[in-house]
């Protein structure tokens, strides 16, 4: 029996141009009691309106110029106000994107949720109370009693998120929108998430609509998956059918985008190492009080890292949100000082701030940086940015800097038209490319890559991994890649290191610790990322 | 950090902040031209006194000597609180400015609780009908308001509350040591007139700061579980949005302390600005003294008031170590 | 797969000059901006083409507005509608010339602090807070008694009152702006800190500079009309809406038209400011903290 | 004309100066229909007292909140509004032949506010007080001393025919005698009213004094003086809160009027005066430049556009007010081409710029007469511009440099009787004769010497008439006259006048009903 049907939905916002753009253009579905449906797509591709829509609502400047959801039979769309705020949370609830901006930064994370659990079950007092507590136990919770004391920055991102989904359920929903329900986790907390949501399908019998631009996590999870793309659904079909016989070009290089979990061809490692370090530790200084008082260590971030890296080859380095992958690039390539071990590039000791390093060393390291936009300074014009690496490191006059500039981003793809442009008028996938151009210019043998793809959509980021790969061909460049994502690593390093709380887990060629790794985490973390193709892939429990 | 950090170091810095406002106005009032004992003789004993008799009476009063010195003596009197004796006559400077001070921070104390109230009210108004005629004639109402200099908006509001409607006193005709409750009694039109001028900016943040808030995730997820507009504007956005504001209300509220000259001349309010312009003008350096460090303190415990409330009202400040 | 290396790919978002179109075409914008550009002509332009001398006694005083004197005469028989259109030049002119000052110190300050950080940052901001806790009137008596109220010492008045508030604002600004990962680059070049100041922060700071200077331009031409009421601003005959505003409330209950036109024109340009401002800064993105 | 001529508005008995005794009775005071005993007059005060700086301890006479001591005091001699000297604690004096020293006899039956009857000593200490400290007063008398159980005897140091008018000043009260720095701060005084209760920056309130001296006076119950800067004048009138004003901004008559008062205009009122320092290398030590100045400003347009009245009296650039029999009105009113010629004589032949004056508001409308003084001076050349200093210490602004004379500045001149007046001018008095010497100065120092030696009022005048006349000449300062002092009052209000020395208002006559 269909719970929920969308037929022929358009919401258009007013362009500040004047004119209008669909966001959403004519999509229509049905979604059964207690079904799962995938929606899945890049930035851009109106899945964030559809989900809201989903619950008649539209962000401000946004109109439902034509359509009908009807849910149960009743169009929510022609709803009052009135009848619309009491469905929310009572009869379709929305899991939103990322928790901590979701949560009310100055309300308790118990405060909330009780919030929305007086609304819908008309509980008061101590009932409410105990309402509460057994909801945050049922998102397996540890200890109900102490998260519901504390604000939402207090918590932990996996808190956070089981939190959010609780806020949603709390109102017993008949359907559960959930808007990038995994984006914001690592590997290890996504898996146990999704589980909490089954098993809330499995006790409620609600239908589920996950939309999300990550594919392998959607195919995980729903039979039926939508594919959407410029506000149209481009495809339909079951998550086999889509993940091994995409019918639709845009589909196809979707699922081609994919970074597969296999490792790069090996090649022959030259002798000399470029890059070595022996028992490298680091701990960042506790804030002061009162600017007098002596600066006292914190906890270490680094503990006996060692590894060696050769010219021209990649070494991939993987781990999860405070790991130290970033402290092991900061230091590497200046950003900070005062490490503990030894660190050498090319049989000399590296260390000290960028600013009291040589000139010729800091040309020879480059680093990429993860937020193309925050990495180039809005005001400057592209050409400006570029051209001013090569004055700086080469000392050229600023007419060859610029002609060489212009060569060097036209060889990237960034073509004439785009120079004079500030970076705030480019996709993130060209400033990302600007940027690239940018470490280049400086004629480095050595780049540190701090999840440089990220942020980037799928498509987006395997062009860029191509980009780096064709200079890492051509100019025998080496690599430092540091990433969350184990398949993007493994396209791209050599050799890989995991990293977990400061400390090595693996470290060895690609082919090596991808095939039968040792150590129990760094096996549950390939597990997780394994690719599709091989099998369905159960959610996997990684051990904190 | 929390609280307990930020209390001492706010202290620490108070402290400097007091000793540099101290500096900065003794050199101030030690540059302009004549002395305390000249600007008390009267003129027509100004016209007859010999230079030698002027010298001998400044040496009395110990005015003639290094300004290094008599400040190095000002410094050692002001730790034990003791802000000393108007020069030439004598009396004690805390008795003369003590009253005025009192009335200041009546009036200062009611428009800090009043101009926050009125803005929050006028900023949720305009909210909660986005783009409405309402949000356009609100905005556009206290801007007017603003633009209006203190002494138009002060004398429309007596013509209007004190000569054509006898609600209130046109003019202030209590003693400057009348109680309290006297104060309380005739302190409503000068405190609209401050707030008409003070109103506009503190409202434009805080509306500002609201519609940034409403826009938020955290908003749209109260939205989205059910919460109606007025709940998701008081409970969700409101108290964030009030920390841009605060900041603005704190230095409103210290700029009246001892600023508020204009409308102690329009109505006649026993404040303490008056007794400043007066000491400026007898040269008194200790009662300037007094009365820049009291409201100088008066402007770094307003500051600091308002760090606390925004402390109080975004928990991210308050509890980072947590984390 | 194709190379999508080499591809090039041209997309880009609206140009600039439309967003000055589309501000102007919001209607409080529009009228804002063109009511201040009548102000700046209007004090600009004045002396050309004003009917009669600002000081000279042509007729009995409080002669009403009529054929001869648009707007009547004021206390001291003088065109009144001389003394209006040309009411704004000196105000205005202290006002630009004291903001320009505030906002050329402040800057440097803020920006060497906001970055630097350190003991100088804490030295500064307490020198800030103490020039901010000092009742203003005593600040101002000093300055005025000690350098008179010529235009440039008038200036300097307008230009310490508000150096404090711009220091905090763009202190505030570049230490956000300072966490930016285009800093850390120009850090790694190894650029020297003064260049980074330059060249790196301080374009950025120039549209929220655009922001702040005029609102607190139009604050400060409020500020100097108080002045003036305490015996410290603008000296009569110079003719000043601030000035005439005062004298215009002594006949207020019998010729309110002696107060209506200075006190429209000084509201009319404040207001006009606010609201040409908030129209560019929404349609540039910009957000000043710019007030009073 | 004799300076003791019979007042015409007045029927008064009266005797020439001198050996004769007269006690002021009912008939100084005979009024229109019968007053009503009871009542409240609040008036407010648009002219506070400079000295309020010094102290604030509020009740002593010399820091009183407004000039108007009469309210609570009484001096030995009172002027009256044509500037004519009467008994008031004195019911009589008389002088040796060589006008050197004076005798005083003392009204019997007065009390002090206290209740204490006021004796002999009481008056000998009040006296030697005012004698002790620097001022008009002290310039003229060597010693005091008690000359009988009710008569006192003051020794001057020079001759003063018009010795009894000093001693009508503001300043000069009876108060109950007391070592020299605490005499007059218990606030105690002989006068209509006793204090109740002061703020002597803003306002005093006073009950009738039951046992006052005057029989049947004062007739109000209560009286309330409230400082009124600004619009709170106006306002406190139309908002009933004041019943009266004193020294109303003469621009706002008509809404006096219009809020339902009556308004009283005195016959003169203070004078400005521009000091032009001639010590100091400026234009004006050239005489020429001074008269063109004298002849270029145009006083008519003053009285006209400020005080609006066409033929009030315009200064004669003395200290004598317009309203004094002596004063001898200038030759010319307005010649502005004798001032380009003089200036074009002093080699200054297309128009001279002189230094700024600064000035301090104290008069309600006196930012509005410079402009036109400004103005005026255009249309002759002469750039002379002038520039207010914040109420902040202007004196000391003024004084700090090239004192005692000071800078370029305006100062107050309150209407006297000649003696007083013309001293102003003198060489002892270098502040606002700016720094005036040479020959003219001493000649003028001379003749003033002989006038106030000169016992026969006729001749007197004679020479005073002189004086004026070499002032004219000379114009060692400008003298800005044509200033009225104006009080206004409801019309419930009755015998309440605006009195040229402001100071001598007197609260007795004033009724309620």
């Amino acid at each position: 029996m269909t719970l929920l049907r969308v037929e022929g939905l358009v919401v258009a916002y007013r362009d500040p141009a004047g004119g209008e753009r669909r966001a959403v253009d004519g999509v229509s579905f049905t979604l059964a009691r207690g079904g799962a449906l995938g929606i899945v797509g890049e930035s851009g591709c109106g899945k964030s309106t559809l989900a809201r829509a989903l619950l008649a609502h539209g962000r401000p400047g946004s109109r439902f110029t034509a359509g009908q959801v009807l849910l149960d039979g009743t169009d929510i769309l022609a709803a009052t106000p009135a009848e619309r705020t009491r469905l929310r949370g009572r009869r379709v609830a929305l899991v939103p994107q990322n928790p901590l901006q979701a949560l009310t930064p100055h309300l308790t994370i118990g405060a909330q949720l009780q919030e929305v659990l007086a609304r819908h079950r008309g509980l008061r007092g101590t009932a409410l109370r105990t309402a509460m507590l057994d909801l945050l136990a049922a998102m397996q919770i540890a200890d109900p009693a102490t998260l519901a004391a504390r604000y939402p920055h207090e918590a932990s991102g996996g808190q956070r998120q089981r939190v959010v989904i609780a806020a949603a359920v709390a109102g017993e929903p008949d359907l559960l929108v959930l808007d990038e329900p995994t984006t914001a986790l690592d590997k290890s907390t996504e898996a146990q998430v999704l589980a909490l949501v089954q098993a809330q399908q499995a006790r409620t019998g609600c239908a589920l609509v996950y939309v999300s631009h990550d594919l392998r996590t959607i195919a995980a999870t729903c039979q039926e998956i939508l594919v959407m793309h410029g506000g149209r659904v481009v495809e339909r079909g079951t998550a086999d059918e889509v993940l091994t016989s995409p019918r639709e070009p845009y589909t196809r290089n979707l699922v081609g985008a994919l970074p597969q979990l296999a490792p790069r061809p090996a090649r022959q490692a030259p002798p000399l190492p470029l890059l070595e370090a022996q028992g490298l530790g680091f701990a960042y200084t506790r804030p002061r009080a009162l600017p007098f008082l002596p600066r006292r260590p914190g906890p270490a971030a680094l503990d006996a890292i060692g590894f060696t890296l050769a010219p021209g080859r990649t070494l991939g380095v993987v781990g999860e949100s405070g790991s130290g992958k970033s402290t092991l690039g900061g230091l590497v390539c200046g950003l900070l000082a005062g490490h503990a071990g030894a660190l050498r590039f090319d049989n000399a000791a590296l260390g000290g701030a960028a600013r009291h390093r040589p000139l010729a060393l800091r040309r020879r390291v480059q680093m990429i940086f993860q937020d193309p936009a925050a990495s180039l300074n809005p005001r400057h014009r592209v050409l400006d940015l570029v051209a001013r690496a090569f004055t700086a490191y080469h000392a050229l006059p600023a007419a060859t800097a610029r002609t060489r500039a212009e060569a060097l981003l036209a060889g990237i793809g960034i073509g004439a038209e785009l120079l004079r442009r500030m970076p705030g008028e480019l996709s993130g996938g060209q400033q990302q490319r600007v940027a690239i151009a940018r470490a280049f210019a400086a004629e480095p043998e050595l780049v540190v890559c701090d999840e440089i793809t990220s942020a980037l959509d799928v498509t987006i980021q395997a062009q860029v991994l191509d980009v780096m790969r064709n200079m890492q061909r051509d100019r025998g460049v080496a690599y430092l890649f540091i990433s969350h994502d184990l398949a993007v690593v493994s396209e791209m390093a050599d050799d890989i290191l995991v990293l977990h709380h400061g400390r090595i887990r693996a470290l060895g060629p690609a082919a090596e610790v991808l095939g039968a790794p040792a150590d129990a985490y760094t096996r549950a973390l390939v597990a997780a990322f394994s690719s599709r193709r091989a099998a369905a892939p159960t959610p996997v429990p990684i051990p904190a | 950090m929390g609280a307990t950090g930020l209390a001492l170091r706010r202290l620490a810095a108070s402290l400097l902040v007091l000793l540099l406002v101290s500096a900065v106005v003794y050199w101030g009032t030690a540059v302009l031209p004549g002395d305390a004992l000249t600007a008390v003789l009267p003129m027509d004993v100004l016209q007859t006194i010999s230079p030698e008799e002027l010298a001998r009476k400044r040496a009395e009063l110990g005015i003639d000597r290094p300004h290094l010195v008599q400040f190095a003596e000002f410094l050692g009197r002001i730790a034990q609180l003791d802000f000393g004796r108007t020069t030439v006559t004598r009396e004690a400077v805390l008795e003369r400015i003590d009253h005025p001070l009192r009335n200041s921070l009546i009036l200062a104390g009611l428009t800090a609780i009043a101009a926050p109230l009125a803005a929050i009210a006028l900023a949720v108004a305009s909210v909660l009908r986005p783009r409405g005629r309402l949000d356009a004639t609100l905005t556009g109402g206290t801007l007017f308001a603003y633009s209006l200099p203190e002494f138009v908006t002060g004398n429309l509001l007596i013509i209007l509350f004190a000569v054509l409607l006898p609600v209130a006193p046109a003019v202030i005709m209590l003693p400057t040591t009348a109680p309290s409750l006297d104060i309380l009694g005739v302190i409503a039109l000068p405190i609209a007139t401050l707030i008409l001028g003070g109103i506009a900016y503190q409202y434009r943040l805080l509306r500002a700061a609201l519609i940034e808030a409403l826009d938020s995730d955290y908003c749209e997820r109260a939205r989205l579980s059910g919460a109606s507009e007025w709940r998701v504007v008081v409970r969700h956005a409101l108290p964030a949005a009030l920390v841009p504001m605060l900041s603005a209300t704190a230095q409103f509220v210290s700029s009246l302390i001892s600023g508020g000259i204009v409308i102690e001349f329009i109505f006649g309010f026993p404040g303490i600005g008056q007794e400043l312009v007066q000491a400026i003008s007898t040269r008194d350096i200790p009662s300037v003294q007094a009365i820049a460090l009291f409201g100088a303190s008066a402007v770094v415990l307003c500051n600091f008031a308002a760090d606390l409330m925004i402390l109080a009202l975004d928990p991210r400040v308050r509890r980072r170590s947590h984390a | 797969m194709p190379n999508a290396a080499t591809a090039p790919l041209a997309s880009a978002t609206a140009h600039r000059p439309s967003r000055l179109l589309r501000a102007l075409r919001r209607p409080t914008t529009g009228i804002a901006t063109l009511a201040v550009v009548l102000h700046l002509l209007m004090a600009a332009t004045a002396p050309l083409w004003v009917p009669h001398d600002t000081s000279a006694m042509l007729d009995s005083p409080l002669a009403p507005p009529g054929a001869e004197f648009w707007f009547g005469t004021d206390l001291l028989g003088r065109d009144y509608f001389s003394r209006i259109v040309s009411g704004g030049q000196v105000a205005l002119l202290v006002a630009a010339l004291g903001v320009a000052g505030a906002l050329a110190i402040g800057t440097l300050i803020g920006l060497a602090c906001g970055y630097l950080r350190g003991a100088a940052d804490e030295a500064v901001g307490r020198l800030v807070d103490a020039l901010m806790a000092i009742p203003e009137f005593l600040l101002i008596s000093i300055l005025v008694l000690a350098f008179g109220k010529s235009l440039p010492a008038l200036a300097a008045v307008v230009a310490l009152v508000y150096v404090a508030g711009v220091v905090r604002v763009v202190r505030a600004r570049t230490i956000a702006l300072a966490a930016q990962d285009f800093v850390r680059a120009a850090e790694l070049r190894g650029e020297p800190r003064l260049a980074t100041l330059l060249r790196e922060l301080l374009p950025n700071l120039l549209p929220l500079l655009a922001v702040e200077a005029p609102v607190r331009i139009s604050a400060a031409v409020l500020r100097i009309s108080a002045l003036s009421f305490l015996g410290l601003g603008i000296s009569p005959p110079t003719p000043d809406w601030g000035l005439m505003v005062q004298e215009a409330m002594t006949v207020i209950l019998t010729d309110p038209w002696l107060l209506l036109f200075p006190a429209a024109m000084l509201s009319s340009f404040v207001v006009a400011v606010n609201f040409a401002v908030d129209g560019f800064a929404a349609a540039y993105g910009l957000r000043g903290e710019a007030g009073a | 004309m004799s300076i003791l001529r019979v007042s015409r508005r007045r029927a008064m008995e009266l005797a020439a100066a001198g050996f004769s005794t007269f006690s002021i009775t009912d008939a100084a005071f005979a009024q229109a229909p019968m007053p009503k005993r009871g009542g409240k007059v609040v008036y407010g005060q648009t002219y506070p007292n400079w000295a309020l700086g010094e102290s604030n301890r509020g009740q002593h006479a010399f820091y009183w909140i407004d000039l108007l001591t009469r309210s609570m005091w009484n001096c030995l001699t009172w002027v009256d509004e044509d500037l004519r000297v009467h008994p008031e604690i004195a019911t009589a004096w008389e002088s040796d032949e060589a006008v050197k020293t004076w005798e005083f006899i003392i009204r019997e039956g007065v009390t002090f506010h206290n209740g204490r009857p006021m004796t002999i000593d009481d008056v000998v200490a009040s006296c030697a007080f005012h004698a002790g400290i620097p001022g008009f007063v002290a310039r003229q008398v060597a010693s005091v001393e008690k000359a009988g159980p009710n008569k006192v005897r003051f020794h001057l140091k020079a001759p003063n025919a018009e010795f009894p008018y000093t001693m009508a000043d503001y300043r000069n009260v009876m108060m109950p005698a007391a070592a020299p720095d605490q005499i007059g701060f218990d606030g105690i005084g002989t006068g209509p009213f006793k204090l109740v209760d002061v703020d002597n920056k803003r306002l005093a309130r006073m009950v009738r004094n039951e046992n006052y001296w005057m029989p049947g006076r004062p007739y109000l119950d209560e009286l309330h003086g409230v400082l009124a800067t600004g619009q709170a004048a106006i306002n406190g009138f139309r908002s009933g809160q004041f019943n009266a004003v004193f020294n109303i901004d003469p621009g706002q008559v008509a809404q006096y009027k219009a809020a339902g008062g009556e308004v009283h205009v005195s016959a003169a009122g203070d004078q400005f005066l521009l000091v032009l320092p001639k010590n100091l290398d400026q234009a004006w030590n050239d005489v020429r430049v001074r008269q063109a100045l004298a002849l270029a400003i145009d006083r008519k347009a003053i009285n006209r556009i400020v005080y609006g009245e066409r033929d009030g009296w315009t200064g004669n650039d003395t200290h004598i007010p317009g309203n004094d029999p002596v004063f001898v009105p200038r030759l010319v009113e307005r010649d502005v081409a004798r001032a380009r010629a003089l200036l074009a004589e002093a080699g200054h032949p297309n128009g001279i710029e002189l230094p700024v004056i600064y000035f301090t508001t104290s008069f309600p409308e006196e930012p509005r007469i410079y402009p036109i003084v400004t103005e005026s001076l255009r249309a002759a050349g002469i750039t002379l511009r002038f520039e207010e200093r914040p109420a902040d210490g202007f004196n000391q602004y003024r004084l700090a440099v090239n004192a005692p004379v000071g800078r370029p500045s305006r100062s107050l001149v309150g209407p006297r009787n000649p003696a007083i007046s013309l001293q102003r001018m003198t060489a002892a008095n270098p502040s606002e004769a700016g720094g005036w010497t040479g020959s003219a100065s001493a000649q003028y120092d001379a003749m003033y010497v002989e006038a106030i030696g000169t016992k026969d009022d006729a001749k007197r005048a004679e020479i005073y008439r002189a004086m004026q006349r070499l002032l004219h000449r000379e114009v060692p300062a400008i003298m800005l006259g044509g200033r009225r002092n104006m009080a206004a009052f409801k019309t419930d209000v009755h015998g309440l006048k605006a009195h040229p020395q402001n100071w001598s208002s007197r609260f007795e006559d004033i009724w309620v009903g």
